[in-house]
């Protein structure tokens, strides 16, 4: 079961990387960032995942001595990842905006004016 | 490069072969044009060389006085080509080009040569009528005494020549008339007419 | 303890920032307000750090603070730590000097943009999450940090509403920038799922000599994410962007600092974190990573027409040393980086700063249309020599200093290895020093000097309070070459050290004797020697050149009486000579310089001017080349 | 306290700058005929300077033509003082056989005093030298003079 | 004592008098050898200083677009600290201030001249200038290369095992063990730094960037009176520098026991290889174009260099 949570996450960050290499379309690429980050989150919650761990909310009922948490850090880091990332997109595309404003294309090959 | 080396080391230990010029004077080669030298005294003011002279260097004053008129030749050298030409056409020989090459100036005076002599006036008029139109024979020319050409009239062919080199202007030809006729008073006796006339018809 | 109450200032440092960027929105439109408060926080914070000196510099304490008091349970730290050695105060000084000193500039500067509200908010974030970085204990903390950095500082080069090439600049520094956030973010991820932890002294206890496949990947990852943030090699053509896009001021905080927290998440990643340093593979790595982007960048700069692009390679040249140096993992080697980071920061600030006094008084940096401003800003002109005598690394400016102990490094490890590759590198660093040498005579030339384009016949000099932190950052430059010996004991001495004992810092963070237990740690290190194959006394050399100036001057005024006059009038004879022709407009500048070089190297030249495409997809694909690349080389030789 | 050995070294480094005014060249070739091993005028001391502000002796040759009479009066008038103008054949004092033309505005001395003038058509490399010597003798008086 | 022994040092010797009569003398003697070997009688040795006086004694002009000060401090600036660099330089054993500077500090110091040029030109704002600047920059990129690797190869071969950089460590080592001339080993070397020496002060045939028949003097054109004179003295005391620096990497070791004899062997050696390296070049060869300058330099130059020190690191 972990396995496929890490082929999905590398099959994404290949794609997201597929996608900013690949595509001349800049919104794409925002898009190949954004599933770039999205396998990386995948990957950080399972790495935190442990197999029968209940959630690590500290309860006193329910709390015996043979349970055990999952690693609530990595969560908590894919939080913060997830927000970051949301960020970036936002800015991304914030600036595609003003790019397609400025330069009437999205075209990636297009939008070269500093170069050389 | 190798030969390079070789010739600049054998240089190094030769003579060098700059002349010493400032520190010992050197004389002009045969045959240089140098600095004029103005013999006044040969002058007969045809002014062939002021008429030759390309650059204008060649200027005449005259000036009036009793004895003649006072005529002063001046060669201004910072304006001559130094081509000889002036030397070439004077038939005196007045006009040396001297193998002085030392012509340095501060100012404009320094490079200006000077001749200044009296041409007298003609003492008589006596022969005058001899000439004109002389129909004495057929060789009965005889040079004048006063030295002014002679035309005769048995060679002429009124070819007009020697009047369109006649440096003063002195001479008239008419072909139509068949006249020649000179004009004593500016005639200066150069001779160019005699030396120019295809027929040799003018002697002097 | 009594240092007791020094524990809270590094965080108090970094909180300022972060508190201060929002307190300046509040100013609103009242410019002199934002500017006190704007200003309180950059002083605040530089004075902070400057209190750490004594104690961390000269005493040696490592400052340890737990955020909420969360200290490490049963040898496990679970919270976020900061943590401040000698290394992380160098460069926290570093970015609070550079970031006071921009600061003070944009008050005057920033006046020419329309919004110019957000701009300390975004200017104080971006210095914030710089300080962050450096001080911080924590792993995870530093990603956050280069987030909010990057963040910040690509909102910062979009910033200039007027300049057409912002917008693509941003986004392809958002780009780029991001495969670099990628990877940290992975390597972050797999080191924790190795280790549990995320506290820097932690995992340096105990990752080293437990190097597994997933440990050498994350490694990989980590360097080229910090290598991307320090814009190596492959990553360059964005910062160049960024740089050319940015207001200056900004530029001097990305070039100057935002930089160097690359360098020290290498130096963290590789010195300490993994301590892969002594692998000779790893060396070579960093040493050829380093050449490369010395010499490639100081190739794209002679090419440049413009003022900040050709800083910007500069800037990533200049890293290239940098880089270079801390690969020989020799103690002068790291002093020497050190010092040129520290350097770097300066000089490369003041040029920043020149240039933007420039574009403040003409309204461009283009080269070619520029020239002859020396008459008109002589006060910025001198500040740029600095500048770039300094860069060019000619005494007895800091640059040479710093330039100087890298060839003593390179070259004495070429002696230690018996490699020659060494001796090359020591060549490379040479030549790429006389190429920066050049291209700044390039922008001299073009732009402070030559002839005055009509059009700036009214061109005024830059104003006073832009002056200022430009003459400070001058003043800097010659003091910190002129003292190495000061340098060296105060603040290289200490930093290096704080490199080479790893120790140290695990053990202040995890109590005494947690590394000696866990790892492979005999002892403390002794204080690093540097002994330099060469000599170099910079005050010895300005005191000679004093006298001498003094004895040449007595002996002109001696012969004052036989000597011609000195006349500047403005009549035909003080015209320019132009072979007898009217003086006019006629300035040899830019692209019209070194041809003899250029025609030379045309081949090389053109193939890096085509491969710079400016295509954001060919970026990319360097990035991932270079990960890949750096990956392999590390499966392969680790 | 260098005044003597300033006023004694004038007269024994004399530079030259060369202006062709409209020369046919004859004399351009004399001038650098003195450079040459036979004449050397390196040994008194001369010198071509490339550029006017080095100059002490201007030397000119040719009429001063239309188009060359600004470059000359500028180029004149950029050596920094003392300085000496040295006429070099007998186009620039009189202009020569070019007088007339349409295209001559000169001789030079309508525009500027000169100093020394050297005649000849073209003149004997001997005689540059004398000219050049001259010179200097008034670069010396003019230096005294100051 | 010790300090009037240094003001003497700084001043007289090595320092301010000394290398300005020596390099003038060089100067004299590099135009008088030059003008025997093309078979003329030539100046007078003492003519670099007439010129020097002579420019003294001129006006001297600021063009009204330069960049003033700049353009007046740009060659004291130049000529002073070469005079400080010539104190770095051991002369025959003579080390005034030894331990100050090494060789790569040295190789940066004798840029600054160059660059004093350079920047004095450019603040005359003329375009001939603008040439020679770029021109005289090409032939220090051009120089830099050879000489580093020189430099390196001399190092090496000076720290025995080791490396130096020290000027005092080479001096004591070929004491020890002979000049480097004699190590064949070094002698592509000591070939490289012959042909590094004329580009560097800027003689014949690698003078592109001070051209005058093409580019009217390049940077020096606007240049007049006393700077003009400080310019040219400082091209004369590169001389002496450049030679002095050679003698002191590659001749290094000869001693007699008497330093003042060993200081003149050492000058007299300057001598030499200014006759060698820049008087016989002058005088047998043309002026280069500046790209082939670089070319020279890049390829052969460097080539001859780096043999060296492939030598020196592999052959023992």
């Amino acid at each position: 079961m972990m396995l496929a949570n890490y082929i999905g996450a590398v099959a994404l960050i290949v794609i997201g990387f597929y996608a900013m290499i690949v595509k001349h379309d800049v919104i794409k690429i925002v898009i190949g960032m954004g599933l770039t980050d999205y396998g990386l989150n995948l990957m950080i919650v399972s790495i935190g995942f442990n197999e029968g761990g209940t959630a690590p909310i500290y309860t006193f009922g329910e709390l015996t001595s043979g349970m055990y948490f999952v690693d609530p850090v990595p969560q908590a880091l894919t939080l913060t990842s997830i927000v970051i990332g949301a960020c970036v997109t936002a800015m991304a595309l914030a600036l595609c905006v003003r790019l397609y404003k400025e330069y009437g294309t999205l075209d990636s090959r297009r939008i070269r004016r500093l170069h050389g | 490069m190798l030969p390079f080396i070789k010739e600049a080391v054998t240089g190094l230990f030769s003579k060098p072969s700059t002349e010493a010029y400032p520190f010992k004077p050197v004389d002009a080669p045969a045959g240089y044009r140098g600095r004029i030298v103005f013999h006044a005294d040969q002058c007969i003011s045809c002014g062939m060389c002021e008429r030759v002279c390309a650059g204008g260097a060649i200027s005449t004053r005259s000036e009036e006085t009793e004895e003649g008129t006072l005529i002063t030749r001046r060669f201004f050298l910072g304006s001559c080509t130094f081509c000889g030409h002036c030397a070439a056409f004077c038939v005196k020989h007045a006009i040396e080009l001297s193998p002085d090459y030392h012509m340095v100036a501060r100012t404009e005076e320094e490079l200006v040569v000077e001749g200044t002599y009296l041409k007298k006036k003609p003492a008589k008029k006596a022969e005058a009528a001899a000439c004109g139109n002389a129909v004495e024979g057929e060789s009965s020319v005889k040079p004048r005494e006063d030295g002014l050409p002679v035309n005769d009239p048995a060679k002429c062919v009124y070819c007009t020549l020697c009047a369109k080199k006649c440096p003063a202007g002195a001479l008239t030809v008419d072909r139509k008339e068949k006249t020649w006729v000179l004009d004593e008073d500016k005639c200066v006796a150069c001779g160019t007419c005699a030396g120019i006339c295809p027929k040799k018809a003018i002697i002097m | 303890m009594t240092y007791e109450i020094f524990k809270h200032f590094p965080v108090l440092a970094i909180m300022c920032y972060f508190l201060g960027a929002f307190i300046v929105t509040l100013a609103g439109k009242r410019r002199v307000l934002r500017n006190v408060v704007a200003g309180a926080v950059m002083l605040i914070s530089l004075s902070l750090l400057l209190s750490l000196v004594v104690p961390v510099m000269v005493n040696g304490e490592i400052i340890t603070y737990w955020m909420g008091n969360w200290e490490p349970v049963e040898g496990y730290a679970i919270g976020i730590a900061i943590e401040v050695d000698a290394l992380s105060l160098f460069f926290g000084l570093l970015v609070a000097i550079a970031v006071a000193l921009a600061g003070f500039y944009s008050f005057r500067y920033i006046t020419q943009d329309d919004a110019n509200g957000p701009f300390f908010t975004l200017f104080l974030m971006l210095s914030g999450g710089v300080m962050g970085i450096v001080l911080s204990g924590d792993l995870f903390n530093i990603y956050v940090m280069l987030e909010v950095m990057t963040f910040a500082a690509v909102g910062l080069t979009a910033f200039r509403t007027w300049n057409p090439n912002a917008r693509e600049a941003a986004f392809k520094y958002l780009v780029v920038g991001s495969i670099g956030s990628t990877c940290v973010l992975l390597g972050t991820a797999l080191v924790y799922g190795q280790c549990h932890t995320l506290n820097l002294a932690q995992i340096s206890a105990m990752l080293p000599g437990n190097m597994n496949p997933t440990m050498i990947f994350a490694f990989a990852m980590l360097f080229t994410g910090f290598g991307c943030k320090s814009f190596m090699f492959p990553f360059h053509p964005i910062a160049a962007d960024a740089h050319g896009a940015a207001p200056s001021s900004v530029s001097v905080l990305i070039s100057g600092v935002f930089t160097k927290t690359g360098v020290y998440g290498i130096i963290r990643v590789s010195y300490f974190l993994f301590r892969t340093m002594g692998l000779s593979s790893m060396q070579t790595m960093l040493v050829f990573i380093g050449c490369l982007s010395m010499f490639v960048c100081v190739t794209m700069a002679l090419n440049q027409h413009d003022f900040k692009r050709l800083l910007a390679f500069h800037s990533i040249s200049q890293i290239g040393y940098i880089l270079t140096a801390l690969g020989l993992c020799s103690a002068i080697g790291i002093a020497g980086g050190l010092y040129h980071a520290i350097n770097h920061t300066l000089f490369k600030g003041l040029l920043f700063l020149t240039a933007g006094a420039v574009l403040y008084a003409t309204g461009t940096t283009y080269l070619d249309k520029l020239g002859g401003l020396a008459r008109k800003m002589p006060q910025t002109a001198a500040l740029f020599l600095v500048g770039a005598f300094s860069i060019s690394g000619i005494p007895p400016f800091n640059g040479f200093a710093s330039k100087w102990m890298i060839y003593q490094a390179t070259f004495e490890k070429a002696a230690e290895t018996g490699s020659i590759g060494y001796a090359l590198v020591t060549v490379v660093c040479v030549v790429t020093s006389v190429l920066t040498l050049a291209s700044f005579i390039k922008v001299g030339q073009s732009v402070f000097f030559g002839q005055l384009r009509p059009e700036y016949e009214n061109v005024k000099e830059t104003p006073l309070s832009m002056r200022i932190p430009m003459w400070i950052m001058a003043a800097l430059c010659f003091l910190t070459g002129l003292f190495p010996d000061l340098m060296i004991k105060y603040l290289l001495g200490p930093a290096t050290a704080a490199v080479l004992n790893t120790a140290r810092y695990i053990d202040a963070a995890m109590g005494a004797g947690y590394a000696e237990a866990t790892a492979y740690f005999d002892s403390y290190l002794a204080e690093p020697v540097l002994t330099f194959a060469g000599t170099w006394d910079p005050v010895s050399w300005l005191v000679l050149f004093v006298i001498i100036m003094c004895a040449v001057t007595l002996v002109s005024l001696a012969g004052k009486s036989g000597r011609g006059a000195v006349t500047l009038t403005d009549d035909a004879k003080h015209a320019t000579f132009f072979g007898g022709e009217e003086a006019q407009y006629s300035h040899v500048a830019s692209g019209d310089l070194f041809w003899g070089f250029k025609h030379n190297l045309r081949g090389y030249l053109g193939f890096m001017s085509r491969a710079h495409s400016g295509v954001t997809n060919d970026y990319v694909v360097w990035g991932v080349c270079a990960m890949a690349v750096i990956t392999a080389y590390c499966f392969i030789f680790m | 306290m260098f005044k003597k050995l300033i006023d004694n070294s004038a007269a024994k480094s004399p530079w030259l700058f060369h202006i062709n005014a409209g020369s046919c060249n004859g004399c351009d070739i004399e001038l650098v005929a003195l450079l040459t091993p036979r004449y050397d005028v390196e040994r008194l001391g001369f010198k071509l300077a490339g550029t006017p502000r080095h100059a002490d002796i201007v030397v000119v040759t040719g009429p001063v033509t239309a188009q060359s009479k600004d470059r000359v009066l500028r180029t004149i008038a950029q050596v920094p003082d003392p300085k000496v103008i040295v006429t070099l054949g007998s186009c620039p004092r009189s202009c020569n056989v070019f007088r007339g033309s349409y295209s001559v505005v000169g001789p030079l001395d309508k525009y500027v005093p000169i100093d020394v003038s050297i005649a000849g058509c073209t003149p004997k490399p001997e005689a540059i030298i004398d000219g050049l010597a001259l010179a200097t003798q008034i670069l010396k008086e003019k230096r005294g003079a100051k | 004592m010790e300090f009037l022994i240094k003001i003497v040092y700084i001043l007289i010797f090595p320092g301010l008098l000394f290398s300005t009569v020596f390099g003038l003398w060089l100067a004299g003697i590099d135009r008088k050898v030059v003008a025997r070997m093309q078979k003329r009688v030539g100046p007078p040795v003492l003519q670099p200083t007439y010129d020097f006086f002579k420019l003294l004694g001129k006006e001297t002009i600021v063009p009204s677009s330069a960049a003033r000060h700049t353009f007046l401090i740009a060659p004291y600036v130049g000529l002073v600290s070469l005079v400080v660099t010539a104190l770095f330089i051991p002369i025959g054993g003579l080390q005034a201030f030894g331990g100050m500077a090494d060789m790569v500090v040295i190789l940066y110091l004798i840029t600054i001249p160059s660059l004093a040029i350079i920047f004095g030109g450019s603040a005359s704002a003329s375009p001939f200038a603008g040439v020679g600047v770029s021109r005289s920059m090409v032939t220090i990129m051009a120089y830099e290369l050879p000489l580093i690797l020189v430099l390196l190869s001399v190092g090496r071969a000076a720290g025995g095992g080791l490396v130096t950089f020290s000027m005092e460590q080479v001096t004591l080592y070929q004491q020890l063990f002979g000049s480097f001339l004699l190590d064949w080993r070094l002698i592509p070397a000591a070939l490289a730094m012959l042909l590094v020496i004329p580009c560097e002060v800027g003689a014949h045939p690698f003078d592109v960037g001070e051209a005058e028949t093409e580019i009217c003097e390049g940077p020096l054109v606007e240049y007049s009176g006393a700077p003009l004179a400080v310019f040219k003295l400082s091209h004369a005391i590169k001389m002496f520098i450049m030679t002095a620096l050679f003698a002191a990497l590659f001749l290094g070791g000869i001693s007699t026991g008497m330093v003042w004899l060993d200081v003149v062997i050492a000058l007299v050696i300057c001598t030499a290889v200014t006759l060698v390296c820049m008087t016989l070049l002058h005088a047998i060869t043309a002026r280069l174009k500046v790209e082939q300058v670089f070319k020279f330099f890049w390829t052969v130059v460097s080539g001859l260099a780096l043999v060296s020190l492939l030598l020196v690191w592999f052959v023992d």
